[in-house]
């Protein structure tokens, strides 16, 4: 069995090359590339790492805490400032965990919609890690600026249909709080049409470009036992070779009437990262063309659920669901009060950063910006 | 500085604008100053949380917050004007921002973008959020939101944009770096067993009498 | 060949430049204090409280101040105080009526949580964001004479709700003077007695007075 | 997948001395759990890592719940035979007793090898104050090492065998368990326009009568 502790022989190998005088630097919590209030603690043997200690909670704003004080409903526009790039996926997995506890069905007509929805932020979320990560490699705005403009027609969309740029709160347990009405979902399919056409552009400025090639393949690798152990979970999990999406393993809302693959790496490096999400893009907009093509009529919400009042019997449940970052979860105990008992956030992004250390041995100190940028974190859901 | 005091310009606006027709530009050395600091805000390329993601938003394509003059985000405090708190500062963050503030030269600006940095908004029960970063810093423009749009983030520019414009340049009304009586510098808080020590700025943070309710049946 | 990627990405950029100049797509600036994007209908942003007569706003609002909002407000940013007397509201109904209603918008995060939970239509979103300030204490605590607007603004910022609430509250009252007719006439029936004690949801409750009340409601 | 009995049986087989139980799920997700003593905690999970059939390679989430004490009220029957031979009589005893509380963390347990889940695992503590350690499965699953952190740092619950367990969210410096119930936070409650319950009870302290509006002058820096 490989030792896959920390600080484990893979590690010691890497601290016995160098022999030097060593250099601690601390990155962050303001570091222009640290996609937030991060910090890293890093040592440095000349520009190479020897070891890498991240300090979280710089944005530890008490979610769970608040999430124990707060009602069942209350807190779902909490949830939507968790990872604030999407919030329409975070909402689905606290309905989903929710609707676990209470054992509520959802209709048909919101099962598509929230798919609908859900893709969308994938397109989102990787469209701005695309260009966010360009820029940890230097390659200031351009493709940061390119990504921003598709990704605002994307907020006019929730926009119009939830009130809300960013923080949506649409999901309700049981359902969608808003139908979206036929001219929504046409100015949806247009957006939709004209995606693969971004996405080419956006390709042909990026994927094949040689200094992007030569900064990030072979930077960051981790192997695929490693990022089991270490429930690394979405594009960064799949990039190592493991076919593992929530999508197809649990197969949850209406999923498995779609039909989509699930793109794979090779060599679990940055690179293979990038090229994931550039892939995964591409299959959602043919989930989102089955989608909005099949999607049927009827209510948008389960009669049966409950806006106030809403008190589960004792118990508890986890549920989780694929987010463009990984597997997000929430975990509830119920003890039959309005209030969950105890509400956990299982974030993705936080404990795909376990074995950051990891990746970054061995590599310079710019290499680490841009292995942290390629885990694709939000710090509102690291630290929660 | 009293030779120059402004505001005695025996002209009236009409007769400047009439001047300007022909081509005569004529303003106060105070104007001018206002005028040129105020169209070039560099902003501390700064994020905290949600808020700033609209504070990107507005940095590209589709608001374009360079028409305004402050494109410049600077990585570095050393070189920026304006610090844009945006988005929920918690105790373990508050010494790095107030630190941040103090390394900014004169003159500083300050604005408090969305909720969270106004008031703590709708994280402020939490044990580790800071309710409101005017506790440690003061702030001149607050822009209420969750997150504020893109636009009301220029719009709170804009304000400040004029507030810098409406400042003169010498007497007690001055900005903190013109007046020898000032510190400028805050004091940064520590981080204690329980909570920040001190917990608040009591210079800076002075609420008005809390208009505290009577209890309900 | 080495190097085709990046002339590659060049020739994407040149398209996007020269692109500007002529097309919208490329294009997307909003020249934001001149030119004012278009809000969608469902765009929210702060609470406020809808008056049916502009005229006077703080006799017509359409608040009884059940505190439900302000129960379920998720950052508890809403502050209610009851009345102790009744007064009558648009439809001359007795009312209690809000004495104190607060909302401190340096706390709501907009997300219309008491606009979903509220049983009367009283509370709505709004729609301004241009309200930067440098006070954050007075400034940003709007007390009722600030958050009560009338109707016919409502109407203005979302059309479609607006027109659906008003059908839904004109049916309700519809049905509620029938239902305050029949009870009459059946009263006058009996012995004499005042007129129908004021109730606060007709439509739905049927008023206890009046066990012989005809038609169910409607 | 095997049902959680199955599991606790096989378990009980291969770790004799070993305490398992299930602990039932009353909510229609129905994912019971296992609840393992602290003991045997680290074999049983590598057990469970290994084992072909269940392979749950994947630690997927770490969560720690906090049970105060509290008082549980008990109504006792016992039937007494009349001695006339009559009906037997029924005497219903009311005892109170103070139900010890304690730290639980619940692991939850993927397979992404076989696809199946979850398992959840549970272990408790002996009470909340002095006999708070348990057995750290970082050294089974890689994913535990800043979620056990999360959870010493809030709850309090010490992990033996952790290879860094320090304060991961707070700083290093405070002293308290944030997410217990019992914790209580700083009070800073000056400004509350809009309180509510506790809140409205802070900040009464800061303002304990209806203050006079005391306008409070301004200080130069406040407002440069």
């Amino acid at each position: 069995m490989q030792d896959l502790s920390p600080g484990g022989a893979h590690v010691r190998a890497v601290h016995d090359e160098f022999h030097g005088d060593l250099l601690e630097v601390s990155m962050g919590p303001h570091h222009p590339s640290t996609h937030g209030v991060f910090r890293m603690v890093v040592t440095l043997d000349g520009e190479r790492i020897v070891k890498l200690k991240p300090v979280f909670g710089y944005l530890h704003r008490n979610h769970e805490k608040l999430g124990e004080g707060t009602s069942y409903l209350g807190s779902m526009p909490y949830t939507d400032r968790l990872d604030y790039l999407c919030s329409m996926t975070n909402n689905w997995a606290y309905a989903v965990a929710v609707e676990k506890l209470a054992g509520l069905t959802v209709p048909e007509r919101a099962e598509y919609v929230r798919v609908i929805l859900a893709e969308l932020t994938r397109l989102l979320n990787h469209t701005c890690l695309a260009g966010f990560l360009m820029q940890d490699c230097g390659c200031s705005g351009t493709p940061l600026m390119y990504a921003f403009r598709e990704r605002e027609k994307i907020l006019d969309l929730f926009e119009s249909l939830s009130g809300s740029r960013m923080m949506c709160n649409y999901q309700r347990f049981g359902g969608c709080r808003v139908d979206p009405p036929a001219d929504w979902l046409a100015r949806a399919q247009t957006l939709v049409d004209g995606y693969t056409a971004f996405l080419d552009e956006f390709e042909a400025l990026l994927t094949g470009n040689e200094i992007v090639m030569a900064r990030t393949q072979g930077v960051g690798c981790m192997s695929a036992a490693l990022a089991v152990s270490a429930g690394v979970t979405g594009p960064a999990l799949r990039a190592t070779g493991v076919a593992h999406d929530l999508r197809k393993v649990d197969g949850y809302g209406v999923y498995p009437r779609f039909n989509f693959r699930v793109p794979l790496g090779a060599h679990g490096d940055v690179y293979d990262r990038y090229m994931i999400r550039v892939l995964e893009m591409r299959e959602s907009v043919g989930i989102l063309q089955q989608a909005l093509a099949g999607l049927p009529g009827g209510p948008i919400m389960n009669p049966a659920a409950k806006l106030r009042g809403f008190r589960p019997k004792a118990g508890e449940a986890y549920g989780r669901i694929e987010g463009p970052k990984g597997e997000i979860g929430f975990y509830l105990i119920s003890d039959g009060s309005p209030n969950p008992w105890r509400y956990r956030v299982r974030p993705p992004s936080f404990i795909n950063l376990t074995i950051l250390e990891d990746m970054c041995l061995g590599h310079t100190v710019a290499d680490a910006v841009i292995i942290l940028g390629s885990v694709d974190i939000v710090l509102g859901e690291v630290d929660r | 500085m009293d030779q120059i005091a402004p505001t005695t310009v025996p002209i009236t606006d009409a007769e400047r604008d009439e001047l300007r027709r022909h081509g005569i530009l004529l303003t106060g050395l105070e104007e001018l100053y206002n005028w040129g600091r105020s169209r070039s805000v560099w902003p501390l390329n700064f994020g905290l949380a949600c808020c700033a993601i609209e504070m990107i938003a507005a940095s590209m394509a589709k608001f374009d917050i360079a028409r305004f003059g402050s494109e410049v985000f600077r990585p570095s405090p050393r070189q920026a004007d304006l610090l844009i708190v945006s988005g929920t500062v918690t105790k373990k963050m508050a010494p790095q921002v107030v630190r941040l503030w103090n390394q900014m030269p004169e003159p500083k600006f300050c604005i408090a973008m969305g909720a969270c940095a106004i008031s703590g908004g709708p994280f402020k029960q939490g044990y580790n959020v800071l309710k409101g970063i005017d506790r440690f810093i003061p702030v001149d423009i607050y822009i209420p939101g969750c997150p504020p749009r893109p636009e009301a983030l220029l719009h709170g520019l804009v304000q400040l944009q004029e507030k810098m414009r409406g400042q003169t340049i010498s007497g007690p009304d001055a900005p903190r770096h013109l007046r020898a009586d000032l510190d400028c510098d805050c004091p940064i808080p520590e981080f204690g067993e329980h909570d920040l020590e001190p917990p608040q700025n009591d210079i800076l943070f002075q609420p008005p009498a809390s208009p505290v309710r009577t209890p309900k049946a | 060949m080495l190097g085709s990627g990046i002339l590659q990405g060049l020739a994407v950029t040149a398209k996007n430049f020269l692109g500007s100049y002529h097309d919208p797509a490329r294009y997307t600036t909003v020249e934001y204090p001149e030119v004012k994007q278009q809000l969608p209908e469902a765009f929210r942003n702060f609470p406020f409280l809808v008056t049916e007569n502009a005229t006077d706003p703080m006799g017509t609002l359409r608040c009884v101040a059940c505190q439900i909002c302000e129960k379920e407000c998720p950052p508890q940013c809403i502050f209610i105080e009851k009345s102790k007397d009744k007064k009558p509201d648009a439809n001359g109904k007795l009312q209690i009526y809000p004495v104190v209603f607060a909302i401190d918008t340096s706390v709501c995060m907009s997300c219309q949580i008491c606009v979903e939970v509220c049983p009367f239509d009283a509370i709505k979103m709004d729609q301004v964001y241009e309200i930067a300030t440098t006070d954050r204490f007075d400034a940003l605590l709007l007390n009722r004479e600030q958050l009560a607007k009338p109707n016919e603004y409502f109407h203005q910022i979302h059309p479609t709700e607006a027109a659906e609430v008003d059908a839904r509250l004109a049916a309700d009252r519809k049905a509620a003077e029938e239902k305050a007719k029949a009870a009459a006439a059946a009263k006058a029936a009996l012995p004499a007695k005042p007129a129908p004690a004021p109730v606060a949801k007709p439509a739905v409750v049927p008023p206890p007075t009046a066990p012989q009340s005809p038609g169910p409601a409607a | 997948m095997e049902t959680p009995e199955q599991i606790r049986d096989r378990l009980l087989a291969r770790f004799p001395g070993a305490q398992v139980t299930v602990v039932v799920n009353g909510s229609p997700s129905a994912q019971h759990s296992l609840l393992v003593d602290a003991a045997h905690g680290r074999e049983m999970a590598g057990f469970l890592r290994d084992d072909p059939v269940l392979k749950l390679d994947q630690c997927s989430n770490v969560t720690g719940v906090d049970w105060p004490e509290k008082e549980v009220v008990e109504t006792r029957k016992t039937t007494v035979p009349d001695p006339a031979g009559g009906t037997p009589k029924i005497i219903e005893e009311k005892s109170k007793r103070i139900e010890p509380g304690c730290l639980e963390v619940v692991y939850h347990l993927f397979s992404v090898a076989l696809r199946h889940g979850p398992v959840v695992l549970r272990m408790r503590t002996g009470n909340r104050t002095d006999a708070v350690t348990l057995p750290s499965l970082t050294p089974v699953w890689r994913s535990c090492e800043f979620q056990e952190r999360e959870v010493f740092d809030l709850f309090g619950v010490k992990f033996d065998g952790h290879p860094d367990l320090r304060r991961i969210l707070m700083w290093d410096a405070f002293k308290d368990h944030p997410m217990r119930k019992d914790y209580v936070e700083p009070d800073d409650y000056e400004w509350e326009p809009t309180p509510h319950g506790d809140v409205l009870a802070k900040a009464k302290k800061h303002f304990p009568a209806p203050a006079a509006p005391a306008a409070a002058p301004t200080p130069p820096t406040a407002t440069a």
